[in-house]
């Protein structure tokens, strides 16, 4: 009898219900769930001994002095170092993301040669050193014909880079723009030399003009302890804070009084300040007094007015906040770090001196040269601007054969960003040490990788705005780097050692040990997250007022608005694209999608005839930038702020295409009696699009 | 050809136009059901919703549509128990309605949770201090309640009850319809209000906040009164569609007025607290934690003039027409102030799900807005498409109106 | 009404966060995210979709300028007292039952309901949209104190809970009280990165801990006071605009919110 | 009709309880088998022998100054001895030539194996005897097979949450989920 459906029914039926009696189902629901909370696609994380080693920190340029927090001797988070004095326990936003970095999906993994417009093959390290002797070579012992640019402000590597291109016949070192450099020159024609210092811990009153010092300005960290030492939590605040600036940005929103100044009348606010407190009784033993005094007074209250659009109570009340103050401090500056000419700096550095606060406890002090650690380098305050060398390089009146560039990134991070990168065009030969691919690699011929902070040997000496020589080194934190790459030092020794050089040194690591005994410090000790700190020597300083007289009267252009660039640190800098960990701190207010915003106050988008949410195009020079209006009353008058290190076109899938570069629309002029070049203060012409 | 199947003593469309009419229906099922397939496999980051808004579309179709599926629970409630015996002329399809609105509700919740496969968490790991809690096991156990009624049905279909053991079962179900009936009454009641209580008890939503009576805030009974002040005249207008589609007269007038003055007088009482509870909460509630009436509402996506279509348009003035006997008794007028009232109670559960949630409760925030897309459309859709098949089914199969045969001799 | 009465514990957890130290530099966002295994997004600027269990608002005076003025405040998860989250909860996924009053989020337990984020109007939960897939090679960074979540949980601060198991641990190994840790031996990831020492984070019933102290001073407050969610989380200062943005005073007018200390 | 008269033939409730029996043995004896795999660790590591040397349990698997629990030892740790071959078993050999000498760790599968949301702190539970949760390894010569569920990837002596909570509930521990979850 075979079995019917009825039959087959029953047995379905029986079969489902003895399966209620045994643990299929309970147990597949049980375990289907625990699948869901342990997908196989989701990663695991590391199990391990949880260890911290001291490191330094270069992701950022003043570098933090911290302690990475290993397990399993794994990099994954970085924390801060109590014991360093710097730091003080503190970590900038770039560097609280530093393990991640180190698997930056924009590291460079390998050496790399150009094979072709934007193509390149990975090369093994013998083939890429030898190539770069074989390049180097020919244009050994003839002038200029080999240059080198570096963006690194404090490391020993600068030596080691323009001692070889001395040794192989070259002047051609470059270093890239920054606030140090422009400094030392003001110093220069403030008849003193060496680097300024700010001593804000022991200030009673900070003024910064410009200087954006709890963010993007000099040894940020150090900046915010001293800041922070300040305002105790809960008591009275010991110290006032005034921000003078184009834009009310992260420093100007935790200081007492925030004055919106142009970046175009950034040295009429310094003099018409001067102005006030020369009639408030305010007297100098500078030499050049008479003359400054007789220039101030050019700088009225009506003059001030015109020039920065504010009122002159402001100036006088700050005047007598100065006058009050036991241990005032000024620190000029330009407020994205870069750009601002020599004019700027001597005319607030000139209230120090007004102030009698060179030399003093809580004012401007003298850093001594650092001792070298070889002895045929080029001293700092001798360093010459890439910018000027890249644009004769454009122009034909410099021909290199060869550009080493050494942790910089030029054709990004220079004004008119789009000629600089054209002009590195008609470098022959071009090679990028860099630990990421940015936009200077990408157009290099030979790519050679540089470790990550993390594995590497490095050092910093005098980051800018310290008030005291200080030195900080360390060493790898990882027993070998998660790329394929080499120290660029090493490389360098290696290759002029091919090149018949001799530097004394065989790694970097030398070269710092060196160095740390010149300066007469331990290493081990530095290495192991400490410092060294000299005294700042002393030496009376001019009020400049020669100089001074040359700077040009602020011009009202009515068809253009000034250009404010912003640098936030925590979307990097020129030399790095926001790193993956920082994403998140980008606000919708600044980048929106693909789109830049560019901020503005109402009075001023009133007059361009645009409103927020506008699509504008922001020329000047030969570059344009598109961005979208958003209405920002903390905006000073007739100037538009929008942030650097946007509008990446190397880099990872984070960053590139994001926003546009605003260094594009940077536009050159030569200061006046100074020679240098200046950026800051650009003015830009908006058109709605 | 399916002629014998049909119940007895009625006409149905053609096999050839019927079968066009479900394959229509299917269309939307079926792109519904793909949108399901692609949520289930990406997530719901292919939704419209967002970190401000957890709650959407789904939600607020769930609550709206167990709402308009209140008429099983409160028709079978007067039926059975109040034994008012007219009902039993669309007993049958309130039952139906009810069943499909709750077996829908049910499939999209699996699909609006993040992770479907712990959907059982829900009764293995329960939060006793969740009204949400008390929403699952309420909608599960009064979904099966629904099967139960809804069976009885199926099994009257012609040819099944030929079959002695189904043709008894079915009886034995009927006699004990009471009892089901009863607890199904006793089930919706409270999931109904629980759902209300849902937005109730949210402290942090000034919006949705009430105080209440023991653990249920007053949202809890408004919710209860406006499912009962909607659901009986939704069966209303589903049958009415019926008819108009079909061409046949399905349930007398009479009972679909007596429906009518049901729901009136329900939504009559709701409407009468519902604008107590807002008046007490704009002048009490809001002040006492610093806000004002007018920071509630934003712009026109968020204006003030939803309440008041809610409220007076959509509530008072449907409920008026309800029980003016003179105004319910003519057709058009009873239809009009059915959709009055269902879209007033739909609006009520949106605003209660969505703008609650969209006012900036953190002074230094700013409104955001919502809009579904198209994988919420496509899966609501679905869920309708899928009432209209069962619907479809059930009308041309089974014996779904008693007085259908005598009404069109 | 069930579930809301503020929970007592011997030890509080809290935070003190100085707003007129806060530069916003976004320290506090980045370690937040290293410590916790937050993915990056390519398009983080769709705060919509974005997991960031530590915010930084910017608020503004809301003047023209040159009276213009903003300030940065960071969001943490407030912890709540009595939180509105834990209550509608349908699974138990969140609790508030440990000593030290940190509100939990159990990712294996939680269904993906976001009935919690409709609660919450400090927008503190974050909804996993999408499965944690790291750059290649990246997730050999990971931190070893939270687990990847997948995606369709709600997530959240929890004030760096892992250290604080880690903090009893070390205790105990030093012969310690694992329930009487000292200042500091416990800090969540933010507040131990904070450049400027915005954040100073404690036991609020703990005389030892500064804490205690400064959320009593004159210029504390709670986001949102009124609505009696008692925070765990207290903001300090000294600008009236900024403490009057804390909670809504259009009833009172008046700055500063009454303490109720939890 | 025709139905109906085949029913009689088809024996009443036999069906039903083959059925029903057929599925009770398949769910209670196969099943088992079929959602466990079975693993068999990558070194076979005798405690006995290691106890033998009188060695003590702490001697390996030790405290951290930080108060974590090391757990296994890692290379670093067995290379004390085992940096080359010192004894005679073959396990040992392949312990050398396949980790000592290349520096891999041994993917040692952890019996008790716990997800990476859970967080359990050894030093918590110091005062009980490690063999209230853990097999007794110390007196095997050859560690035992290892089960591993198929769907969930989980040991078979994994232990669940009920166990942990009941002795905490018993101990007066608070079950509040982050003491366990992280």
């Amino acid at each position: 009898m075979g079995l019917d459906r009825r039959g087959f029914v029953k047995l379905v039926v029986g079969g489902v219900a003895g399966t209620l009696f045994t643990p299929v189902i309970w147990q597949g629901l049980d375990d289907a769930s625990i699948w869901s909370q342990n997908w196989g696609w989701i990663p695991r994380v590391p199990k391990g001994e949880v260890k911290a080693a001291s490191a330094l920190s270069k992701l950022c340029p003043a570098g933090c002095a911290v302690k990475v927090k290993t397990v399993g001797g794994q990099p994954f988070a970085v924390t801060g170092n109590t014991e360093n004095p710097m730091s003080k326990g503190g970590v900038c936003p770039v560097c609280a993301g530093g393990a991640q970095l180190m698997y930056s999906p924009a590291r460079v993994k390998s050496p790399m040669k150009k094979v072709g417009e934007g193509k390149y093959e990975a090369i093994k390290w013998e083939d890429a050193e030898a190539m770069l002797v074989e390049k180097l070579t020919p244009l050994k012992g003839q002038d200029g014909k080999i240059a080198a640019i570096s963006g690194d402000e404090t490391g020993t590597a600068n030596e080691v880079l323009s001692a070889m291109l001395a040794g192989l016949g070259s002047t051609g070192y470059y270093v890239m723009p920054g606030e140090m450099f422009t400094a030392s020159k003001g110093v220069k024609l403030m008849g003193g030399n060496g680097q300024p210092g700010f001593d804000i811990e022991g200030a009673d009153l900070v003024l910064m003009i410009g200087a954006d010092a709890l963010d993007s300005w000099g040894a940020t960290v150090a900046n915010q302890k001293a800041f922070a030492a300040t305002r105790p939590t809960g008591a009275e605040a010991t110290a006032q804070f005034v921000y003078a600036g184009p834009v009310l940005n992260s420093t100007a929103s935790v200081c007492d009084k925030f004055l919106a100044v142009p970046p175009t009348a950034t040295t009429a606010f310094s003099l018409a300040l001067a102005n006030a407190l020369i009639t408030a009784g305010a007297v100098s033993s500078a030499s050049d007094f008479g003359d400054y005094k007789a220039l101030a007074a050019k700088y009225t209250a009506e003059v001030f007015e015109k020039a920065t659009g504010l009122k002159a109570e402001v100036l006088k009340d700050l005047a007598a906040k100065i006058k009050a103050a036991k241990a005032p401090l000024v620190i000029a500056g330009a407020s994205f770090g870069q750009g601002a000419g020599a004019l700027d700096f001597v005319a607030g550095a000139s209230l120090n001196v007004l102030l009698g606060r060179v030399g003093q406890k809580g004012g401007m002090t003298l850093l001594p040269a650092a001792p070298k650690a070889i002895a045929s380098a080029t001293d700092r305050e001798n360093a010459k601007d890439a910018a000027s060398f890249l644009a004769s390089v454009a122009t034909g009146k410099a021909t290199p054969g060869a550009l080493l560039i050494y942790e910089a990134n030029p054709a990004y991070a220079l004004p008119q960003a789009g000629d600089m990168a054209k002009a590195m065009g008609n470098i022959g030969f071009k090679v990028s040490f860099s630990t990421y691919m940015d936009e200077t690699a990408a157009l290099a011929d030979l790519i050679l990788p540089a470790p990550h902070p993390y594995e590497r040997f490095d050092d910093a000496m005098n980051p800018y705005g310290v008030s005291k020589p200080t030195y900080l080194a360390g060493k790898p934190v990882v027993a070998k780097p998660v790329m394929d790459c080499k120290d660029p030092v090493d490389v360098l020794l290696a290759a002029a050692g091919k090149l018949g050089l001799s530097l004394g040194f065989d790694t970097y690591a030398d070269v710092i040990k060196a160095k740390a005994k010149a300066v007469g410090a331990d290493f081990d000790a530095l290495a192991n997250g400490g410092i060294w700190n000299g005294e700042p020597k002393g030496g009376s300083l001019s009020l400049g007022a020669a100089a001074l007289a040359k700077a040009p009267a602020a011009k009202a252009d009515d068809k253009a608005v000034a250009l404010a660039p912003v640098s936030k640190l925590a979307y990097g800098t020129g030399s790095l694209a926001t790193p993956p960990a920082n994403l998140l701190v980008v606000r919708d207010t600044e980048l929106l999608g693909k789109d830049l915003l560019v901020q503005m106050n109402a009075a001023t988008a009133k007059k361009l005839g645009v409103a927020s949410g506008n699509k504008v195009k922001l020329s000047a020079g030969t570059g344009e930038v598109k961005a979208l209006v958003h209405v920002n009353e903390g905006v000073a008058a007739d100037t538009v702020a929008m942030l650097l290190g946007f509008g990446r076109s190397a880099w990872d899938e984070f960053t590139k295409g994001k926003g546009d570069n605003v260094y594009k629309i940077l536009t050159v002029s030569d200061e006046a009696g100074t020679g240098l070049k200046v950026w800051a203060g650009s003015t830009v012409t908006v058109a709605k699009i | 050809m399916d002629r014998a199947l049909f119940p007895d003593g009625v006409e149905r469309c053609s096999f050839g136009k019927f079968a066009l009419w479900m394959a229509f229906i299917t269309a939307f099922f079926l792109f519904g059901l793909y949108a399901m397939i692609v949520i289930f496999a990406k997530g719901i980051v292919v939704t419209g919703l967002d970190n401000y808004f957890g709650f959407g579309l789904w939600i607020t179709f769930d609550l709206a549509v167990i709402a308009l599926g209140a008429g099983a629970f409160f028709t079978g409630f007067l039926k059975y128990i109040l034994k008012i015996d007219q009902l039993k002329n669309i007993i049958n399809l309130t039952v139906i309605v009810g069943f499909i609105c709750y077996s829908g509700a049910m499939l999209v919740l699996t699909m609006d949770i993040g992770q479907p496969i712990r959907a059982w968490f829900g009764y293995w790991h329960p939060n006793v201090h969740s009204m949400l809690t008390e929403v699952i096991f309420c909608i599960t156990c009064y979904c099966l309640v629904l099967v139960i009624e809804y069976v009885p049905l199926i099994l009257e279909q012609k040819q099944l009850n030929k079959i002695p053991f189904l043709h008894h079962l079915a009886h034995n179900m009927h006699v004990n319809m009471a009892l089901f009936a009863g607890i199904g009454a006793f089930l919706s009641t409270f999931h109904q209000g629980s759902l209300g209580g849902m937005y109730g008890v949210l402290i942090g939503r000034p919006y949705a906040f009430r105080d209440g009576f023991f653990i249920w805030p007053w949202t809890f009974f408004l919710f209860v009164l406006s499912a009962v002040g909607c659901g009986p005249i939704f069966t209303v207008l589903v049958c009415t569609f019926m008819e108009k589609l079909t061409g046949r007269k399905l349930v007398d007038y009479k009972t679909k007025a007596l429906m009518g003055k049901i729901a009136g007088t329900m939504l009559t009482v709701y409407i009468f607290f519902k604008i107590l509870d807002t008046w007490a909460w704009a002048n009490n509630y809001l002040p006492s934690v610093g806000m004002t009436f007018d920071q509630m509402f934003y712009g026109v996506i968020y204006g003030k003039w939803l309440m008041f279509t809610e409220i007076i348009l959509c509530g008072l003035v449907p409920a008026i027409m309800l029980i003016t006997p003179s105004i319910r008794n003519n057709p058009t007028l009873l239809y009009t102030a059915g959709i009055l009232d269902c879209i007033g109670i739909t609006l009520n559960r949106y605003l209660f799900t969505v703008q609650a949630i969209a006012i900036p409760v953190l002074p230094f925030d700013n409104w955001q807005t919502y809009a579904p897309n198209w994988a919420e459309w496509a899966t609501s859709g679905m869920i309708v498409a899928y009432g209209f098949l069962v619907m479809s089914l059930s009308y041309r199969y089974l014996p779904v109106f008693p007085q259908e045969r005598a009404m069109n001799k | 009404m069930s579930g809301h009465a503020v929970k007592e514990f011997n030890i509080t957890w809290g935070m003190v966060i100085d707003l007129d130290k806060c530069t916003g530099c976004g320290a506090c966002m980045t370690a937040c995210q290293v410590e916790n295994n937050i993915a990056p997004m390519v398009d983080a600027s769709n705060k919509l979709r974005t997991l960031s269990w530590m915010l930084v608002f910017e608020m503004s005076n809301k003047k023209a300028a040159p009276e213009a003025e903003i300030a940065y405040l960071p969001r943490p998860c407030m912890q709540c007292g009595n939180p509105a989250c834990v209550p509608v909860c349908p699974v138990v996924a969140t609790d508030k039952n440990e000593e030290g009053g940190i509100v939990s989020q159990i990712y294996p337990r939680c269904i993906g309901c976001r009935y919690c984020m409709a609660a919450c109007p400090y927008h503190a939960r974050y909804f996993n949209w999408e499965d944690p897939i790291f750059p290649k090679g990246m997730e050999k960074a990971l931190s070893p104190n939270t687990s990847a979540r997948p995606r369709g949980v709600v997530e959240k601060c929890n004030f760096c809970h892992t250290r604080l198991m880690k903090a009893k641990d070390k205790a105990r190994q030093e012969g310690g009280n694992p329930e009487a840790l000292a200042d500091g031996a416990y800090m969540p990831a933010c507040a131990e990165v904070c450049p400027t020492g915005a954040i100073t984070f404690g036991d609020l019933k703990n005389p030892e801990h500064k804490v205690h102290e400064l959320a009593k001073g004159e210029n504390a407050f709670r986001l949102l006071e009124k609505l009696g969610l008692a925070p765990q989380v207290y903001y300090v200062s000294k600008r009236e605009w900024v403490r009057k943005l804390g909670d809504n005073y259009a009833a009172t007018g008046k700055a500063g919110a009454e303490k109720k200390h939890s | 009709m025709e139905e109906k008269k085949q029913c009689k033939g088809c024996g009443g409730a036999l069906p039903f309880v083959i059925g029903f029996v057929a599925a009770v043995i398949a769910g209670w004896v196969l099943f088992p088998d079929l959602i466990y795999s079975k693993k068999t660790q990558p070194v076979r590591f005798s405690h006995k022998i290691h106890q033998e040397q009188g060695m003590e349990c702490s001697s390996c698997h030790t405290f951290r100054d930080d108060g974590s629990y090391a757990g296994i030892p890692t290379n670093e740790k067995c290379m004390e001895c085992h940096a080359d071959v010192v004894g005679s078993d073959p396990a040992e050999q392949v312990y050398v030539e396949k980790y000592a000498k290349t520096g891999k760790e041994v993917p040692w599968l952890i019996y008790q194996y716990q997800p990476d949301n859970v967080i359990f702190s050894h030093k918590a539970h110091e005062s009980l005897e490690c063999t209230s949760c853990h097999p007794d390894m110390g007196k095997n010569d050859t560690p035992p097979v290892y089960y591993e569920n198929r769907l969930s990837g989980y040991s078979k002596q994994t232990m669940k949450m009920w166990k942990c909570e009941r002795c905490h509930a018993e101990n007066g521990v608070s079950n509040a989920c982050h003491v366990c979850h992280k």
